[in-house]
């Protein structure tokens, strides 16, 4: 039961994704896409999912449509950071790794983390170790494991919680 | 018009495949010669040949640079003198 | 002196690739067979004809039987080379693959499939077809094998595909031949262009040459990575 | 009607316009920066909003094809950030040395890397 469920989410995702591409909604376009998705969902699903049609909780996707702005917010003031530094005749930097604790369970919550932290300004993921994470900082603040878990994963954990 | 805008890059084609032949780390000059086959995917752009350029582009950048560095892992990196 | 040797090579190519690509009329007048192949790939009631690309007709239909070589040389280049890794010795890793890289292929491969099905699918209206689409599979197979190591791939579908698609191909041809009087004969028309079903063979031909493609170069890529 | 089309237009020239500058920023942080991680750093950020941007430009000179470039953004919000997230692992295992303005580094007292060493 739980293996069909599975099943359909990952198809549900593969035939938007195929619509999207195609970008018409013609009979036959549909008809290949949905075998083309159960198709290709039969042999990947494991990899690919771990909580099937869970993700579609209305509350899920709520956090989700109001985390993208703030992300791509982000990703907009680290690049406005990175040319400042970049185009600055002294170079304002002051590198160095630091660790930060998570408390996100899922592989998935992890990976999703390690690429909004890579993506924002000043910060990019090294390595992750257990609920470690070793993050090489443009411009060290701090050095302080708790006060460096506040002041950047602590940023969009808020929202990757739920998301998970 | 078109023509100026490729002279750079033939240009950068040339320098790169003559630089090949005097790297010493093999796997430096794998990805050399993946940089020169990129170059000939944008000629094909060019040329309006669309099909063979992402033709050219999946199997050279994907799997003939893959089977090079399969080679050279299992044999050695470096060039002899 | 090896270096110079090389270089000598490597500039009379160089200067004969020049020479020669230099002189081809581009776009200036067309020989005997570009001719033909213009009059009829786009004449429409012709059932030689369909596809949105007229490069897409004249491989398939009217160069149809050099795509079976070409196929049956990638058959025998990827035999060839797991024969040649068979028995080498295996690369002992040290680390093991990172997580987020882990997690990031889970969730990317199967839109690299869908991308050379889209690919292949879709090959006689869109630039494409199925060798990329193929080779876009194989990719993705090699993505899932150097970062998820415990990863199996089912090898005897791969060469269950391989085997009954060529046959298929075969088939497709032969029927032509009995149906029109040439392998390959479009016998299904050309249909209206533009639509997904649409220029009688070419498609069909697609797929099957995009499932054999894949097959095989995922076949390949297994065997150099995963040793006996 | 017509107005809105020159706006699209315009707003897709200037969003081309503003992702090749980006695009241009990342190699000179290439050029500029001292070491491995923060040339990293330089690259992945400057090329994803310069190739998103850019692709939104084009996106908006040709609404008919927004659905792809809806996917290709995402895909390389996807997969650039992993992409250079495995560089930098793999540097750091490699014992690419931080450069010597660096004022910390964790990662040296890891169990596992001192295994390594």
């Amino acid at each position: 039961m739980n293996k069909i469920v599975k099943i359909l989410f990952t198809a549900v995702i593969y035939f938007v994704v195929w619509i999207l591409l195609t970008a018409s909604l013609k009979i036959e376009e549909i008809f290949v896409g949905i075998i083309v998705s159960l198709g290709i969902a039969l042999f990947t699903f494991e990899n690919f999912t771990s909580k099937g049609l869970r993700y579609f909780s209305p509350k899920r996707l709520l956090y989700i449509i109001r985390y993208i702005p703030f992300f791509l917010w982000e990703v907009i003031k680290a690049n406005f950071d990175v040319a400042y530094r970049v185009i600055h005749p002294k170079m304002p930097i002051k590198p160095g790794i630091v660790e930060v604790k998570t408390s996100l369970k899922t592989d998935t919550g992890k990976f999703l983390l390690a690429n909004s932290i890579t993506l924002t300004p000043g910060t990019l993921t090294i390595d992750v170790v257990g609920d470690r994470l070793f993050i090489h900082w443009i411009y060290v603040k701090t050095k302080d494991i708790e006060k460096a878990t506040k002041m950047i994963p602590a940023h969009f954990e808020w929202a990757l919680k739920e998301i998970e | 018009m078109i023509d100026y805008i490729l002279i750079p890059l033939v240009l950068v084609m040339f320098a790169s495949a003559i630089s090949v032949i005097f790297i010493k780390d093999l796997i430096v000059a794998v990805i050399v010669t993946a940089v020169v086959d990129l170059i000939t995917v944008v000629l094909f752009f060019f040329l309006q040949a669309p099909d063979v350029a992402i033709t050219q582009a999946s199997i050279v950048v994907g799997l003939t640079t893959f089977i090079f560095v399969v080679a050279i892992m299992r044999t050695t990196r470096k060039e002899e003198e | 002196m090896r270096h110079i040797f090389a270089l000598i090579v490597v500039g009379t190519l160089g200067l004969g690739l020049f020479y020669t690509l230099s002189h081809i009329p581009f776009g200036k007048g067309l020989s005997e067979v570009s001719k033909y192949y213009v009059e009829n790939a786009i004449d429409k009631n012709d059932p030689h004809a369909g596809a949105t690309n007229i490069v897409t007709d004249i491989v398939v239909l009217y160069r149809g039987f050099d795509t079976l070589g070409e196929v049956t040389v990638l058959f025998l280049a990827a035999t060839g080379l797991s024969v040649f890794f068979f028995g080498l010795k295996k690369k002992e890793y040290t680390c093991e693959p990172s997580l987020i890289v882990k997690r990031g292929t889970g969730i990317i491969f199967p839109f690299i499939l869908l991308l050379g099905v889209y690919i292949f699918v879709h090959g006689h209206l869109t630039p494409g077809g199925g060798f990329p689409g193929g080779v876009i599979i194989a990719t993705g197979v090699l993505l899932i094998y150097l970062c998820c190591r415990d990863y199996k791939a089912p090898h005897s579908l791969f060469k269950v595909i391989e085997g009954s698609m060529g046959t298929l191909f075969v088939i497709v041809g032969l029927i032509g031949l009995i149906v029109g009087g040439s392998f390959l004969f479009n016998f299904l028309g050309a249909g209206k262009t533009g639509e997904l079903v649409s220029a009688g063979i070419i498609p069909i031909l697609y797929i099957v040459i995009g499932l054999k493609v894949g097959a095989e170069l995922s076949g390949l890529v297994k065997d150099t990575m995963e040793d006996v | 009607m017509i107005i809105l089309n020159v706006i699209r237009v315009y707003a897709g020239y200037f969003f081309l316009i503003i992702g090749s500058l980006f695009l241009f920023l990342g190699p000179l942080g290439i050029l500029r920066f001292p070491d491995v991680y923060n040339r990293l750093q330089a690259g992945t950020k400057s090329t994803t909003l310069g190739a998103i941007s850019a692709l939104f430009g084009i996106g908006l000179l040709e609404p008919g094809w927004l659905g792809k470039i809806v996917i290709l953004i995402l895909f390389i919000l996807l997969t650039n950030p992993v992409s250079s997230h495995a560089i930098g692992r793999s540097a750091y295992r490699s014992k690419v040395p931080l450069c010597g303005k660096s004022v910390v580094d964790k990662c040296e007292e890891e169990h596992i890397y001192k295994e390594a060493k």
